[in-house]
């Protein structure tokens, strides 16, 4: 049997439905952070494997990887400060409870 | 002639204007009086010099010696306002018979009306009355454009004036601004008039838009040299021309000759106080009594006599512009004189005998043609408005007088004044006498050829106004009774006697009563005529004597003097004749004293209708209509906004719903696309 | 660039708020805007004279002082600018106002802030009347917009929030068809597809938008200037604004702002698009018609001080509008004539009633009376303003007026005779009919202001006008009656502007 | 022809994926999701090695297992109770998350089956030297990243200096 691009798609496509589901249906601020981690990480490891597969010369997809990464890095470094700090404010990380600012 | 005099004529009253109304406040009151009786005396010198050259200097340009014919003379004429090149509003100086004239008349009243307040504007212990400065400069700025008026070239800078003249009188009028009935009758008097100016200036636009010209010289001269014009009907006759030749002569079914004259001529009905917009004239005497001496019945309510006369060869073009001419006249002259005998207050009586002997002057211009007697009615009116310029101006001093020793307009509280006050009560009965037409004083001269120049044009006329002229005769015998005799007057306890006044008072009196016996003297048959042939080969005192039609003046004599026995019999004593006269006619007693209830009519009009009905309902209109579409614009774009804006809900898990279901979409549409 | 004077009627008023930035107290603050206001009226002066010798001189082309300085290319647009006679008068004009306002708001709360305000707005002023090029005057106009929001949202009484968005909200609705119009001229610039141009300059000397576009253009082009001149129906930003603006605001907006409008309307709706103008100016006729009497209809009941004012500024700019729309020499002048007029006496009364409004904390009519007495440099300024506002002779209204009705009858006249309807004469019957109405409310306004006895008796306390706004006033006074009494020197500086070939393709 | 090692590897890293991703949403503890997530990159970074990525791999361990998930332990640790548990979800609302989720999942797994002829190719390539990817990151011609380099140095600088500001006590 051969292992072709397929085979790595259809995991990454299930970890991105599983980020769907999760950023949908969780209410912990954290949660629905970590379901946007598992969609990043699915959409990195589309990139990787588009680059392997279909053009094995070039490291253009590696590179998106790497610099995803890094984004992913400082966003989620972001959003964690910005997360305590409202738990700071308001002993809660619920999502619905966040719409101070809203309007 | 130079045009040095007739610009310090025009520059001198305007100079005095503006350094009493700039820096009067801070002179002296008599410093104040002084320099504008003297300003006003040196104009007076400058015009009589300027009409003694006129009328009597031979000078070519003034006179054709040979065809006996007065002529008009440009002094000068300086571009003002170019609306195109041959509609240009120019300030100028017309020099011919009837702005001659009216120079003198109006330096002279208004000399005599600077002189008077000086004494008149003062209190009994010689308080000066608040603002006398203000006063004095108004006066000036009132002779300044009266004085434009009357020298204009064209119709135009005629307009500008009479524009001028409306708010000097408005401001004097109003004088006493802390009383609101001068604020009102100030008001009144101003828009009034302008309403009438309307008509002038749609006129002016009318015959400006068909002629091509604001020039008087264009409309009713031929020029025969360099800025001297003869005044023909030839020119008319091109103009009638030109606008019978143009595409649209006609306009709702006259012409638009006749269209302009009689817009024109409502302009002058405005400022002559001609029914119906004669109602701000009798609200106009709470101004003080000078002004009312010197605007309100001898110079500007002449203005519009003064407008026909001057247009009068183009009205002599139009009969149906003369017999509306006529016939307004006519009615405004009964009108008035039948007020004038229920008035209490004697400003009033001489405010509606005012109104009523302009309408004769009107009745006269438009009875005149230059068929009869060359053009005798145009002549009377002339004649009519220089007498009674100064009878009348006599009798409003006089009144001044009684007001400012009684303290009330009232003949109620004055009667039997006649040993208070001597002089005045003599001077009072000149004027009486020279009104009523009774022969040698002014008015019986005048009148007389006014009434043989009607008889001339139409028998209903005559009868018409010589029964106006007995009312006239009786109503100011009555009032002279009434203020003079009627029972004695008693002094309250601790109030001095009522005296005569000062000199600076006295003295005009008695000069306007001098002039107002020998007045009628004066041969205006050859000085004043339409087209300024003279009348007469030659002049003597004694022409106008010889020249009066017997035939009229006795019976014209004979109905003033029975009048004024009526009045004698009625109001010399006290006794009941009145009271039951009154009983006899009430209804014509409560019309006649209620002003056949013009007031009221206007008042309906203007508060009811054009407050009430017009502007409230556009005002509301403005607010909740139109701005109510603009609010609602706003409030629908707001709402629309509200309702939108739950789409925007900051809810992330929303957005992702969203996005989740627009990419399911979008895949589902791609992939059926490409099955 | 430099050298071209023009330019520094922009720069000027951007250096003084440069100033304002710097100034350390009130004191600094009002030198700067006097010495500023001081050079503008200096320089628009100098360019007055300058203008004339050149004319004098023989000079014939429609603008002078022209010089365009390539802005953004890809699109054309340049900062082009240029004046003729009429632009001159606007920027004398705004430069009085200028002047006036800056006297009239001595005593201003926080100052600093005013003025740049204020001065960003003259700056648009100046920006629009010296532009020739379509995109920059748009510019300028945003520029003198703009700033009226914070000037009477933060220093405005009364219910300024509401009034201030009123306003705003209203001109860029009219801007925005503005817009759209200019961007379609620029569009049409050129029909035989040459370089497209922004300038008006060339647009008209090309006469290059074809007749089928000029109708599309022109209403939009008049109505997004005829927001601004208060034309019925779209003139209800300006009781409300004006009601409750600070004083010098509402100088500067009825004086100078509202000109705009017209400005905008002649110079740049009429003279590119002469046909559509000759052809559909009955719609706009019976719409500024409308304005002049209702406004003043509308006026006589009013009873605060400002709407009064606001109404009739409705009445006299409809007349502006009226009179561009005559299509005739005589009334076209008399409409710049009537702006000018307009402009000086509209900013001398709404001067006086934010002096008086000062004093008495209302603006009620009913509760005021015999101000004469108490303040006679007011009541006396006052009646002028008002004599000026009802068209008294020597004074700057009764000129401009009667040049209108002139030009106007001449022009209904001549429709009458060669048949083509007599809408313009009945409507110049109708706008005749105004000098009386508006007599009725000034003489109103007056009589309960000023005279009569004096309705409360705490203002018996108030005093008179202060040095600076005696100077504020009277500069303003002075300027009406130098109009009035010399009417001519204006008649032609700005009829010079009129010349046959402008409106050659309607055979005016 | 893939080595049966091969095929059991990438079973066994498939699995764990998908298992981990699926247990990181769905379970009810926090902490526990995390641990998930943990694992899920450790099967990322797996992945990334069995495509002879090893650099990327390495980045992947150290960045994000290292690195994130240990600010994410951080962060829950500071803002939870032990033995909290979220609360059930509400059956509605599962449901219409799993629908979304499968529904995405299906036309997603459609357009990708349907595409299998595409998807067939097979990998190649080597593992690309560490100097080559240097020279890459450092050079500024075509196909080099120095300015995202030094762009996303700027960015991480920027959320030092965000994080540090947002998360201070005041």
């Amino acid at each position: 049997m051969e292992i072709t691009m397929l085979y790595y798609l259809i995991p990454s496509l299930i970890m991105f439905c599983c980020g769907v589901y999760g950023f949908i249906t969780r209410r912990n601020m954290i949660a629905i952070l970590i379901s946007l981690e598992l969609m990043l990480n699915s959409v990195d490891i589309n990139f990787a494997v588009f680059n392997r597969f279909l053009f094995p010369g070039e490291l253009e997809g590696m590179f998106f990887t790497l610099f995803a990464i890094g984004i992913a890095a400082a966003e989620t470094a972001l959003a964690i400060a910005i997360i305590i700090n409202v738990f700071r404010v308001s002993e809660k990380i619920d999502v619905r409870d966040v719409n101070k600012m809203k309007f | 002639m130079e045009p040095v005099i007739p610009i310090i004529i025009l520059a001198l009253p305007l100079t005095m204007f503006l350094v009493l109304g700039l820096f009067g406040h801070k002179m002296s009151h008599p410093l104040a009086g002084v320099l504008g009786t003297a300003g006003m005396g040196v104009t007076m010198v400058l015009a009589y010099i300027t009409a003694f050259t006129y009328f009597f200097s031979g000078n070519p340009e003034f006179i054709d010696a040979d065809a006996h014919t007065r002529l008009q003379s440009i002094i000068f004429n300086v571009d003002w306002l170019a609306f195109t090149d041959s509609l240009v509003l120019r300030l100028g100086f017309l020099l011919d018979p009837i702005s001659a004239l009216l120079l003198v008349v109006i330096t002279t009243i208004s000399f005599m009306v600077h002189l008077y307040s000086n004494g008149y504007m003062r209190d009994h212990h010689g308080v000066w009355e608040k603002g006398f400065q203000r006063f004095y400069a108004f006066l000036s700025l009132f002779s300044f454009s009266m004085l434009g008026l009357v020298v204009a070239t064209n119709i135009f800078q005629m307009y500008i004036f009479w524009e001028l003249v409306g708010a000097s009188s408005y401001l004097l009028i109003g004088f006493y601004y802390t009383k609101p009935s001068a604020v009102s009758a100030s008001k009144k008097a101003f828009i009034v008039t302008r309403f009438a100016d309307l008509g002038f200036l749609l006129g002016i636009l009318v015959l400006s838009a068909y002629t091509g010209t604001f020039n008087f010289t264009d409309f009713t001269s031929t020029e025969v040299a360099e800025g001297v014009y003869r005044v023909s009907e030839g020119t008319a006759e091109g103009i009638r021309a030109m606008i019978q030749n143009s595409a649209a002569p006609m306009f709702m079914g006259a012409s638009v000759l006749t269209w302009a004259l009689v817009l024109i001529f409502m302009g002058g009905m405005g400022k002559s106080a001609m029914m119906p917009l004669h109602i701000w004239l009798p609200d106009a005497m709470e101004g003080p009594t000078p002004v009312s001496a010197l605007i309100h019945a001898a110079t500007m309510v002449v203005a519009g006599v003064y407008l026909v006369a001057r247009l009068f060869p183009l009205y002599l073009m139009e009969e149906a512009a003369l017999n509306i001419i006529v016939v307004v006249g006519a009615l405004t002259a009964l009108y008035a004189a039948m007020v004038a005998c229920t008035q209490i207050d004697i400003k009033r009586v001489l405010a509606f005998s005012t109104i009523s002997q302009i309408a004769f002057m009107m009745v006269s211009l438009g009875v005149a043609r230059p068929e009869f007697h060359h053009g005798l009615g145009y002549m009377a009116s002339m004649f009519h408005l220089f007498t009674h310029a100064m009878f009348k101006a006599l009798l409003f001093l006089c009144a001044g007088a009684l007001i400012h020793a009684i303290g009330s307009n009232d003949y109620t509280a004055m009667h039997g004044l006649r040993k208070h006050m001597p002089i005045t009560h003599i001077t009072f009965l000149i004027g009486c006498l020279a009104i009523a037409g009774i022969i040698p004083f002014a008015g019986f001269f005048s009148k007389d050829e006014i009434l043989t120049a009607t008889m001339g044009h139409s028998m209903l006329w005559y009868v018409w106004m010589s029964l106006v002229a007995g009312l006239t005769a009786f109503y100011m015998f009555r009032l002279y009774y009434l203020i003079f005799w009627w029972k004695e007057h008693k002094v309250p306890e601790g109030h001095h006697a009522p005296h005569d006044q000062p000199w600076t008072m006295t003295l005009p009196l008695v000069i306007l009563a001098v002039v107002s016996c020998f007045a009628g003297f004066v041969p205006f048959g050859n000085l004043v005529t339409w087209n300024g042939e003279e009348m007469f080969d030659s002049v003597s005192f004694f022409t106008n004597f010889k020249a009066l039609d017997w035939s009229v003046a006795s019976i014209s004599l004979a109905v003033a003097v029975v009048a004024i026995l009526i009045a004698t019999a009625m109001y010399k004593k006290e006794n009941p004749l009145p009271a039951k006269m009154k009983n006899a006619l009430p209804a014509l007693w409560r019309w006649c004293h209620h002003r056949f209830y013009w007031d009221e009519l206007y008042m309906f009009i203007t508060h009811k209708i054009i407050f009430g009905c017009i502007s409230k309902p556009i005002a509301w209109f403005d607010r909740h209509i139109v701005d109510g579409t603009m609010d609602g614009i706003a409030y629908v774009v707001q709402r629309s906004s509200y309702a939108i804006r739950s789409l925007q809900s900051g809810n992330i898990q929303r957005y992702v719903w969203v996005y989740l279901i627009g990419a399911l979409l979008l895949g589902a549409v791609t992939a059926i696309c490409l099955m | 660039m430099f050298s071209n004077i023009l330019i520094y009627f922009v720069i000027i008023p951007l250096l003084m708020l440069a100033g304002f930035a710097l100034c350390r107290n009130d004191k600094q603050i009002r030198a700067v805007a006097v010495i500023g206001s001081t050079i503008l009226i200096a320089m628009s002066v100098w360019l007055l004279v300058d203008y004339l010798a050149l004319r004098q001189a023989g000079e014939t082309a429609e603008m002078l002082f022209t010089g365009s300085w390539e802005w953004f290319g890809p699109l054309n647009i340049c900062l082009a600018v240029g004046v003729d006679g009429v632009s001159i008068a606007m920027i004398l004009l705004s430069s009085i106002i200028v002047f006036a306002g800056s006297f009239a708001s001595w005593k201003i709360d926080d100052a600093r802030h005013f003025f740049m305000w204020l001065l960003l707005l003259s700056t648009g002023v100046f920006g629009f009347f010296i532009s020739i090029d379509l995109f920059t005057m748009f510019m300028f106009y945003e520029v003198a917009l703009i700033p009226m929001y914070l000037l009477i949202g933060v220093w405005g009484t009364g219910r300024k929030e509401y009034s201030a968005m009123k306003l705003t909200l209203m001109l860029m609705g009219g801007s925005a068809f503005l817009m759209l119009s200019l961007i379609g001229i620029y569009y049409h610039s050129a029909p035989e597809g040459g370089q497209l141009t922004w300038n008006i300059l060339e647009i008209a000397k090309n006469d290059a938008i074809s007749q089928g576009w000029q109708y599309f253009l022109f209403p939009m082009c008049f109505v997004g200037f005829g927001v601004l001149g208060a034309m019925f129906p779209f003139h209800t930003w300006s009781p409300d604004g004006h009601a409750c603006a600070p004083t010098a605001v509402s100088m500067l907006h009825a004086g100078v702002l509202m000109k705009l409008g017209g400005y905008g309307c002649f110079r740049v709706a009429m003279y590119l698009m002469p046909q559509a103008a000759n052809d559909l100016a009955w719609i706009f006729l019976i719409l500024t018609g409308i304005s002049v009497v209702y406004g003043a209809f509308s006026a006589c009941v009013q009873t605060d001080l400002k709407y009064i004012n606001a109404y009739s500024s409705v009445s006299h700019c409809g007349m502006v509008l009226f009179a561009i729309l005559m299509i005739n020499t005589t009334a076209m002048t008399g409409a710049i004539m009537q702006m000018l007029s307009h402009g000086l006496m509209t900013a001398l009364f709404f001067a006086l009633i934010g002096m008086i409004y000062g004093r008495t904390h209302t603006r009620d009519i009913r509760l005021m009376g015999g101000l004469m007495k108490i303040m006679p440099f007011l009541g006396v300024g006052y009646v002028i303003a008002g004599m000026a506002s009802l068209g008294l002779p020597g004074l700057s209204g009764f000129v401009a007026e009667m040049t209108i009705f002139v030009g106007s009858f001449e022009a209904g006249m001549k429709d009458f005779l060669a048949g083509a309807g007599s809408l313009r004469l009945v409507f110049t019957v109708i706008a005749c009919a105004s000098i009386v109405i508006t007599a009725v409310y000034i003489l109103r306004v007056v009589g309960k202001l000023l005279f009569g006895p004096v309705q409360d008796e705490h203002h018996l306390q108030l005093t008179d006008a202060t040095w600076w706004e005696r100077l504020s006033v009277i500069t303003l006074v002075v300027s009406v009656a130098a109009i009035g009494c010399f009417p001519n020197f204006f008649e032609s500086l700005i009829k010079f502007t009129f010349s046959p070939e402008l409106f050659r393709a309607i055979g005016l | 022809m893939e080595s049966v090692g091969s095929i059991i590897v990438y079973v066994v890293i498939a699995l764990a994926l998908v298992v981990c991703s699926v247990l990181a949403v769905t379970t009810r503890k926090i902490l526990r999701a995390a641990t998930y997530l943990l694992f899920s990159l450790f099967a990322t970074a797996a992945l990334y090695f069995k495509l002879d990525y090893e650099f990327l791999g390495a980045v992947q361990i150290a960045v994000y297992a290292g690195g994130i998930v240990v600010l994410f332990v951080f962060s829950i640790l500071l803002t939870s109770h032990p033995g909290d548990n979220s609360a059930k979800l509400a059956s509605k609302k599962r449901l219409y998350g799993l629908a979304g989720g499968l529904a995405m999942l299906i036309v997603a797994g459609y357009s990708l089956i349907s595409r299998a002829s595409f998807l067939t190719a097979t990998a190649s390539g080597d593992n690309p030297v560490m100097e080559e990817i240097g020279m890459k990151l450092m050079g500024s011609g075509h196909g080099e990243y120095l300015l995202p380099f030094e762009a996303i140095s700027v960015l991480l600088l920027a959320c030092i200096i965000g994080g540090v500001v947002i998360a201070r006590k005041r």
